[in-house]
């Protein structure tokens, strides 16, 4: 169900088309990038029904593709300046390791196919205790609540098109976006420096976490606070540096920042 | 029959049983195998006491509607163990899957909740009703007509339901298979 | 263990084998028969080789973590017609692919797996766990930290793996030097 490429010089399904460039079996010179969207859109508008994994892996392959042709387009030549020349070179090899580490997932998933067909194979017994010990087991509900049953319903759940819009996830209670950033404020001047997430402690909400990730950025931006963070998802320390708002400048704080747009 | 097709029947035999959810006649046995029912009688007797010679863990039982394995009686401390042992068996997520079904599509029939999973679910099914918490419409037992499946008072007690409107609401599952195959069509390729 | 001890292990390990609906594990069995894991093991090895050596109808199958009563694939064609199991829908290319990224990387987060793929993977990770192949370290809600994926019990079982170790190595699977090198004469030719 491959889409199937049919470029000047080329024909084939598109997912080959890459391997082959590699292994130097069609000349990338030869190969016309314009020539072969065309004929992708073209055959998009047969479909009626765009199929997004073929549509997927034209993007991947005809941007892999573009990016082959330019740098072959271009001149080669160095830059003169080591520094420009060693990020060159870094970005190249950083290119080249992805490739082959899709690569390898790539080809280690047809493994998994096999593995999956094999097993397949093996019809499982299943077997079960009948009376009087079936009723001697712990009830097989304990824990299970109403939500999880309804959420293993979760892989049949498709949405039906032009179906209404599901507002279940917003808080009921709607949060003032300005309350939140207020008191993160009030609450920073008071401790001087604490983590994001002791600042966070008393937020229920998802949505009052983001507010309070916003209302410190903007803070940041206007060098009122210091941030840090070590390493990678590590803790985020942030420290208060500027001089304490007045209640006036408080609020044109708020109002500078859009804070209290959404009241 | 000859030795060597003894041998081979015997073992088919053994796989059927295996597999069967139900306990299974001779009569669907024979036609399987493609045996004479004489023939697929004989093959459960001789394996039956090849069982039993062999004081095996497991025996071959007639009950009223077929045979099928079962654990024999002096093994019966060993399945109070098993019932009873610290670590409970939970319930698979196939099963709490088929509930949801059974609990959201009732009365729902054996096959309807094979198409919605996509698989063959009587196992399921029967270790569910065993447990008490769905249970088939014995009012309609006409031969022929397909059983279907609701939910117990036993099944709202365990979840601390008062009655079947208490569920959450989900979305619309399983809609006409058409729209189901075109936004899986980019997950999955076909089927086996 | 003497030879009658190791009868009577081997009787009460076919019962437990037989009434078991899952894959069961060592550690369960040892604590149902009073053994110790050690000796659980030692008794299924000697019993799975009794059942191939004498070629009978099944076998006992190590999958996901546990053990369980299956029947070989050469007898699973002549049951097509008792099991009518309807398989799974078949995997796209790009969800297995997204799929050996969570096998071989896991704990593995949203991001670095969209980073490998080269494409936002949102929509097949939906898919992938909601046919409950991989899942979403729970037990980690910390705002602002990423949902980690892994695989699940049920992944091993429909590949057919006992354990994450019995994955074929990745680096058997890296491309062998002269693809690398072509892919790299290929991107970079002329630039230098």
């Amino acid at each position: 169900m491959s889409y199937e490429v049919e470029a000047e010089g080329y024909k084939g399904p598109i997912g080959l088309l890459l391997s082959l460039i590699t292994s130097q079996k069609v000349d990338l010179w030869e190969l016309s990038v314009s020539g072969l969207v065309d004929d992708y859109l073209n055959e998009l508008e047969r479909m009626r029904v765009l199929d997004l994994e073929i549509a997927t892996e034209f993007l991947v392959v005809a941007s892999t593709l573009l990016e082959l042709k330019c740098r072959r387009l271009f001149p080669s030549q160095y830059s003169g300046d080591l520094d420009e020349d060693f990020a060159f070179f870094e970005e190249r090899d950083l290119l080249l390791a992805r490739l082959l580490e899709i690569k390898t997932y790539r080809d280690v998933s047809g493994v998994f196919l096999e593995l999956i067909d094999k097993a397949a194979k093996s019809l499982p017994h299943a077997g079960m205790l009948d009376e009087p010990y079936a009723s001697m087991m712990p009830d097989l509900l304990l824990g299970i609540t109403p939500e999880r049953l309804a959420n293993s319903l979760a892989r049949f759940a498709i949405p039906e098109l032009g179906d209404f819009v599901d507002t279940s996830h917003l808080p009921e209670h709607p949060v003032s976006i300005s309350q939140v950033a207020r008191d993160l404020v009030l609450k920073l001047i008071d401790i001087r420096q604490c983590s994001f997430e002791t600042l966070m402690v008393q937020a229920s909400t998802r949505f009052e976490v983001v507010v309070g990730f916003l209302a410190v950025l903007e803070l940041y931006r206007q060098a009122r606070i210091l941030i840090n963070q070590e390493n990678s998802l590590g803790e985020i320390v942030i420290e208060w540096i500027a001089e304490e708002f007045s209640t006036d400048e408080l609020d044109e704080f708020l109002e500078n920042s859009g804070f209290h747009l959404a009241e | 029959m000859n030795p060597q097709d003894l041998a081979l029947t015997m073992k088919e035999l053994e796989a059927v049983l295996m597999v069967s959810a139900e306990p299974i006649s001779s009569e669907r046995i024979s036609e399987i195998l493609h045996l004479s029912i004489g023939d697929a009688e004989k093959a459960l007797e001789l394996l039956s006491d090849f069982y039993l010679r062999h004081d095996r863990g497991f025996y071959i039982q007639k009950v009223a509607q077929g045979y099928r394995y079962a654990v024999p009686p002096d093994l019966s401390q060993v399945l109070e163990k098993v019932a009873l042992a610290k670590s409970p068996p939970r319930l698979s997520s196939a099963a709490l899957e088929t509930l949801a079904i059974v609990a959201y599509r009732q009365p729902v029939s054996r096959s309807q909740i094979a198409d919605i999973r996509g698989v063959n679910s009587d196992y399921v099914l029967k270790m569910l009703a065993a447990r008490g918490y769905i249970e088939t419409d014995t009012a309609n037992p006409k031969p022929g007509t397909p059983l279907y499946y609701s939910t117990t008072p036993l099944f709202l007690e365990r979840l601390g339901l008062f009655s079947l409107e208490e569920l959450p609401r989900v979305e619309k599952f399983a809609p006409a298979s058409d729209v189901a195959e075109a936004l899986e069509a980019s997950l999955f390729e076909g089927t086996y």
